[in-house]
């Protein structure tokens, strides 16, 4: 089904552009939310917008659900998207490959860092045991990897990356609300660029709401989202240092 | 429903907890923090803050720096306000102030000061005590909805956002509702002041917020005709501190786990140990229900092989509890509803483990935690996890039931989110209220035997622990999958030897009173 | 929360426009439908929309959950809603209503038309046992009610309505897939005005999908939706003979 | 998990039915239908319509508006066959075109030409029993699911539409995919010609349309590796016929329930319930599960009050089904998930409804249907109904599982309600996969009172039906609340009084071949 360009919503025949929405408004329960809602999906861009459910959230604010055919049609041939290189290689290919095209280990240091004390995400990357049925950068032979943990200072993590020289730098963010990881981001990559070193490691964030496009805007060379797995992160940075040609011997 | 528990085994676990919680309190006797300090001299009415910084941190800040925290901040402030005639909080600002050296002026006798602490104590323990009938005359009016009792979180992170949601929370059927923490909270170690709009992913705990929060939930209570608990963390390094402001504003219940902060804030051991004694404590005399964070281990470790470690810490922590002085029903011992959804039988083990937690402890209230890690973008299969979740907790009966949030693996609740978890539990408890007494767990079968299995391996965790000590077992990654040093994590500087003439008027008056009262029932 | 006249979805923080949006792509799930999902949700005015959830349904299609900010803003002094006067007087006022403003008994019939054989709607609204804890018309001793049923032609209902005289006629339509109803629902209005006597009857649609806006375009006096009783079927019928002067005596 | 069920009460149920269908088939027994005799037609290989005519209705009206349908349709048709050396379908095409009057040829004696009756018969009998062993074949190679079966719907009117949403389905895990009817197609006294696109609320049941249909999904099933199941229905005014297309484009499971049509379609009870019993020997023959339709009563009474009207008509459909030559394999007795899911402990009388229904027919596969009546516009409150109907068929062993759509009250399904509908099943159904061997039902409690008060009630409903026969029964609305009369509704004017020398080849030949090969099992 994908060889047409312009494609839209489909629920029960082809371009019917069927759509679920959902939201709360703040305003009281009854006619006039109603209209509301049936006013902000028809801005949506919903046709025939139904509002099928409709309830009080308690004084002042009402909750609904809206079905409606949405009008938008998305042209696949123009869409932008950045999309790394992934997972094509497995565990022994990827240490065949280091010690093939850079002859040396690969020197990993990762964290969570600022006030962000979620492990569990960096740790499936990093540590031995990793995610999802494959081994994480710890147990690669070609990689020697260190994790800080979490709630490390920006400052000591940089500080680590120089005493070991770090080749890539990993950083996860966990905790997104109200933006609170873009400041933490932006300061590391301040420091590292202050340190005249950013442009001699593979600077890595990831985590569940980071996006490839994100970390691009914030001065990273690579984002990784929900479901990444240890091997696609090896293999990226094994990559990009060769084609970067930064751990050349 | 009732599973077949080894009684044997369990009275085997219970004096293996009893060992451990005894070699604690041993080592926590002679020790103090700079937190319980503090603690003391705000229960004592020390208030307000100077650039930011609480008076009672300048004043013990001040006392440590110099050395002499080891008679406790109460005889250097009580002995300020004996010779000079002021209040604790006159006396505290003019500390603050640069008018007052606690170490320039006359001393007092310890032994001799004491009356006189523990009558600057009254007021603050008056205030506490009338929080407690308060309450209780409250709640004798506004009756609570039936067990589960529904748990729901506010997080915006500006305490006038917190509001209109945690009403219209109350609105919408939930009888509990906690206002959690902007994330670096646990690491200051300072209670912030005033009211506060700039948290992350949470709201500040300060006794503004507390009160703000308090007034407008009484409010919403009054006008549905429910009492609607309010609830906020002690854990982190301002354990004590917090439990007093909690007690201060009336709260209802509190996150207070010293290992949620060990294992999650890699806070030092000694340090949130002694901490914890004294601010549970603070919560056994104020009528506060506590939650403890097993739960949490189960995000960092595998809910199916670690079960136990559940279940050994509940143990533990019910003894801990004890040893604070609080009651059975004061209990929210923590477990939750974790197992991999994809696994196939997932239901029967969460079903054995939940029913073996209410077996266990019959009378503590339980705190049961939705699913959390396998919770994903996938917001359909979420709503249905935690469908699952709701009804195991009306089958086995627990007490205090977080709502698990359809968008838990996307944001901090919203609104309709809350909304719909109430939805979701209101109609799955009450179509599924008695079934509970409709059916019996086959014996020997597969739910039996996950139970059994699992009690089995708390002994003997908890038998290794108690020959080691818990220090021990935290170095060597017993809980949680996570190992820490006992000499590292935040705060250890923050503890010291209480000196031979060291007095606390709160914590000695607190103790008696709780076994007096014979709340304490070991 | 009503006095503000502008408003946006609401979900953390007063205007944060929160919405949340699902449908399914006839694209393979991967990057280009994700791309594609986020696209179009963009289109519907979701500012930082994030694909929360991409599945695949089999081949060529995908299906997304996704979040993000509306910026939308309805303004809720412009909104028209026609809302009907309902459900204020009680079983009791209505009779009373009939009897001091008419001097006889209504006469209504009711039925669900063409193929639709959903009963249970309009018996909801018509029989003895009612909807809702409420009593339906046939209870009401200044109303004549005749139940027709299913699957009732509208020459049928035409003839019918002649025959007892009929003051209003009700008609039920719960199948709308394909929008079968409208064809049906218009070939009645046809008929009665075709008879000469669409001006001397009240005409009411009702069923799940229809509104009172659908039934206004379609030459109906009224529609009702979801949740309809009895009660506000009666009241209405009897404001609109008195306000119509139809059934004076 | 077991309920205790009064074996001489379900005895005495089995009695009642057995008299109540006994009554009936001799009701039957002298009489056919318009509809019958198309059916025999048409499996005598009279295909095609002219103008939308089927040629099978061109015949069968023509014979019937002479008076001349006594001795059956396969008399005059055969008899021409024979006289003029045609192959039944150059006949029928020359009485189409009136090239042929079948009343104007010379007449075989009835009893002479039944040979040659049973001979034409042969090529449509071995179609049908090459398609049984087909779908044997292909299921010993291409493995089902565990049951329940997972059994969605698709209705988009198009069955160009249909196919890839149907594929779609099984992808996504479907077992079973139905293809539901255009909203006017039961009244139809004809079975519409070849592929259509222009269905309302569901597609028109065509042989064409189930020809592309059963390709498609075998052709997935194939890739898949896994058989997928085809249904349509036979209930309405053409039930033999679409029973005959079904066992001709091996169509797998079918609906077949008079009373359906007598309660919900308003079609005359005499003639369906004729109809009804060649159609289900079809089924029987063909190897199909049948599916009857008790779940639709409770749309219109209450599934509290009156689900002992669903277990009665279970047993008399068992009956009548037995009598059809049906074995209980065959007989996906109808039932459902309908209780308000606002009432308080619902739960327990949907666990102790589903389970009886289980017990009281073991072998039957049963056909469970999902939340209907009380879906409304809340999708989430919906999806979480949906879960709790999937627990209790995982919990109860139900055969065939018809997934409940989160928009069910809103549209005929989108592919993505379907998508989720099968997420939302497979999750639970595998969390929960042996729960049902984990616990046992408390004897005497609110599940087991449950269950025995409404299999009391079914026994004296029966004992009642008993009494009087099922059409009085039917006059009198004992089931869903409907009254319809013996004479009344839609199509009595097709049922004809046989001849003495009337034959039906298939019939005849078809029950005897499944009495012979035991399935039989009264
Ligand atoms: C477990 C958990 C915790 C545990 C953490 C334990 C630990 N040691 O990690 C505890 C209980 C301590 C906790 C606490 C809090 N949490 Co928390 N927590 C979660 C939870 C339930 C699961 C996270 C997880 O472990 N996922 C499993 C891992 C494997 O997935 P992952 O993190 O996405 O990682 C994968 C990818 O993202 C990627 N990845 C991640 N990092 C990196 C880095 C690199 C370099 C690369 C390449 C890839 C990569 O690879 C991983 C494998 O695929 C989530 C909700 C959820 N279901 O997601 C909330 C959640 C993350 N927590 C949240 C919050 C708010 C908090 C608190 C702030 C709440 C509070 N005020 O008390 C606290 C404080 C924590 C803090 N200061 O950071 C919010 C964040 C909301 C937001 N978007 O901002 C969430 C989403 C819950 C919610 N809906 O409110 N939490
Ligand atoms: C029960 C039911 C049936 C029963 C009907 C029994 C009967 N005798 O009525 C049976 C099993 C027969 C049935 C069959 C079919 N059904 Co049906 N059915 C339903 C179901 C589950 C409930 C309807 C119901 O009874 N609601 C309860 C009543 C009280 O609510 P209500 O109808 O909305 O009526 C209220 C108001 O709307 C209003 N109202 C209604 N009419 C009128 C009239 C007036 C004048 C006024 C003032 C007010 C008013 O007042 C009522 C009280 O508040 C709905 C799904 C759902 N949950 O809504 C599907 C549903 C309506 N059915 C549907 C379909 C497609 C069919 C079939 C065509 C499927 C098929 N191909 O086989 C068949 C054929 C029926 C036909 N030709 O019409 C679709 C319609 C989709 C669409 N939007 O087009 C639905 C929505 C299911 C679905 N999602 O696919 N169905
Ligand atoms: C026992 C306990 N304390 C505290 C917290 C929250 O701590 P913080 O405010 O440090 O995020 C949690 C969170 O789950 C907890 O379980
Ligand atoms: C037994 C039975 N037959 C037939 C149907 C559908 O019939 P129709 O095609 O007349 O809508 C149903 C619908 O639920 C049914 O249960």
């Amino acid at each position: 089904m994908t060889e047409g360009k312009l494609i839209k919503a489909y629920g029960d025949a082809l371009d019917d552009g069927a759509a679920q929405v959902s939201f709360t408004l703040p305003v009281a329960a009854g006619p006039l939310a109603k209209a509301a809602a049936e006013s902000l999906a028809q801005s949506m861009g919903l046709d025939q917008a139904e509002v099928v459910h409709m309830s009080s959230q308690g004084e002042g604010f009402s909750f609904f659900v809206v079905y409606g055919h949405c009008h938008h049609q998305i042209d696949l041939s123009s869409l932008q998207y950045t999309e790394l290189e992934l997972g094509d290689m497995d565990f022994y290919e990827i240490n065949d490959y280091i010690r093939d095209n850079l002859g040396r280990k690969l020197t990993v240091v990762a964290a969570c860092t600022g006030t962000d004390a979620h492990t569990v995400g960096i740790d499936a990357i990093v540590n031995m045991k990793g995610y999802n049925g494959e081994y994480g950068l710890e147990r690669y032979p070609w990689i020697d990897a260190y994790n800080l943990g979490s709630q490390v200072e920006n400052t000591f993590l940089v500080a680590e990356a120089r005493r070991l020289q770090a080749d890539a730098i990993l950083v996860s963010q966990v905790v997104t609300q109200r933006d609170v990881h873009i400041p933490n981001l932006t300061r590391l990559v301040e420091l590292l660029e202050a340190e005249g070193i950013r442009s001699s490691v593979v600077l890595v964030a990831g985590g569940p709401r980071i996006s490839h496009q994100l970390a691009l805007e914030l001065g990273y060379d690579a984002g990784f989202g929900s479901g990444t797995t240890p091997r696609q992160v090896a293999s990226y940075i094994a990559r990009e240092m060769v084609s970067r040609k930064l751990g050349a011997v | 429903m009732k599973l077949q528990l080894d009684t044997s085994l369990v009275k085997e676990c219970r004096q293996a907890a009893g060992k451990i919680a005894d070699e604690v309190q041993r080592f926590i006797g002679p020790r103090s923090t700079q937190s319980v300090e503090r603690t003391v001299l705000r229960l004592m009415g020390v208030n307000d803050a100077i650039d930011g910084v609480p008076l009672a941190n300048i004043i013990v800040d001040n006392l440590a720096a110099r050395g002499e925290l080891g008679l406790g901040a109460a005889y250097w402030l009580g002995n300020a306000c004996k010779q000079l005639g002021l209040s604790p909080q006159e006396a505290a600002a003019k500390v603050a102030a640069n008018e007052l050296d606690l170490l320039a002026i006359p001393r007092e006798e310890p032994g001799v000061l004491r009356p006189f602490l523990q009558e600057l104590a009254q007021p603050g323990l008056r205030k506490i005590v009338d929080n407690r009938r308060q309450r209780e005359q409250m709640q004798q009016k506004l009756k609570m909805g039936p067990a589960p009792l529904l748990y729901v979180i506010v997080a915006t992170g500006d305490i006038m956002q917190d509001v209109p949601q945690a009403q219209a929370a109350a609105e919408q059927g939930a009888d509990i509702v906690a206002v959690i923490r902007t994330t670096g909270q646990s690491l200051l170690d300072y209670v912030p002041h005033g009211a506060t709009r700039e948290g992350f992913g949470g709201t500040y705990a300060t006794q503004e917020n507390f009160r703000i929060m308090r007034k407008a939930l009484d409010e919403t209570g009054e006008k549905l005709g429910r009492y609607i608990m309010l609830v906020n963390y002690c854990s982190g390094l301002c354990m004590p501190e917090i439990a007093a402001l909690g007690a201060l504003e009336r709260l209802d219940m509190m996150l207070n786990d010293a290992l949620y902060g060990i294992l999650f804030r890699d806070i030092n051991m000694e340090r949130t140990l002694i901490d914890q004694n004294f601010s549970r404590v603070i919560n056994a005399y104020a009528g506060i229900i506590i939650n403890s964070g097993e739960d949490n281990y189960l995000t960092t470790s595998d809910a199916v092989a670690e079960a136990h470690t559940v279940t050994a810490s509940q143990f533990i922590n019910e003894q801990l509890a004890l040893a604070a002085g609080l009651s059975p029903w004061q209990m929210g011992l923590g477990h939750a509803f974790e197992i991999d959804p994809d696994l196939e039988d997932g239901l029967i083990m969460e079903i054995a483990q939940a029913q073996m937690a209410r077996q266990l402890f019959p009378d503590a209230p339980l705190k049961y935690m939705p699913p959390t890690k396998y919770m994903t973008g996938d917001i359909f299969k979420g709503y249905m996890q935690n469908g699952l979740f709701n009804l195991t907790s009306v089958l086995t009966g627990q007490g205090i039931h977080l709502l698990g949030m359809l968008t838990e693996a996307i944001h901090t609740p919203y609104i309709q989110d809350r909304y719909l978890a109430i939805q979701n539990a209101r109609y799955i408890m009450n179509n599924a209220r008695h079934l509970k007494e409709e059916l019996e767990i086959v014996p020997n079968g597969r739910m039996q035997q996950r139970a059994s299995s699992v009690l089995a391996k708390a002994a003997e965790l908890l038998s290794q622990v108690a020959e080691i000590g818990l220090f021990s077992a935290l170095e060597r990654g017993m809980f949680a999958d996570v190992k820490r040093f006992r000499q590292g994590g935040k705060g250890l500087e923050g503890v010291f030897i209480k000196a031979a003439e060291y007095y606390n008027p709160f914590l000695d008056h607190m103790k008696a009173m709780l076994l007096d009262r014979g709340l304490k029932n070991d």
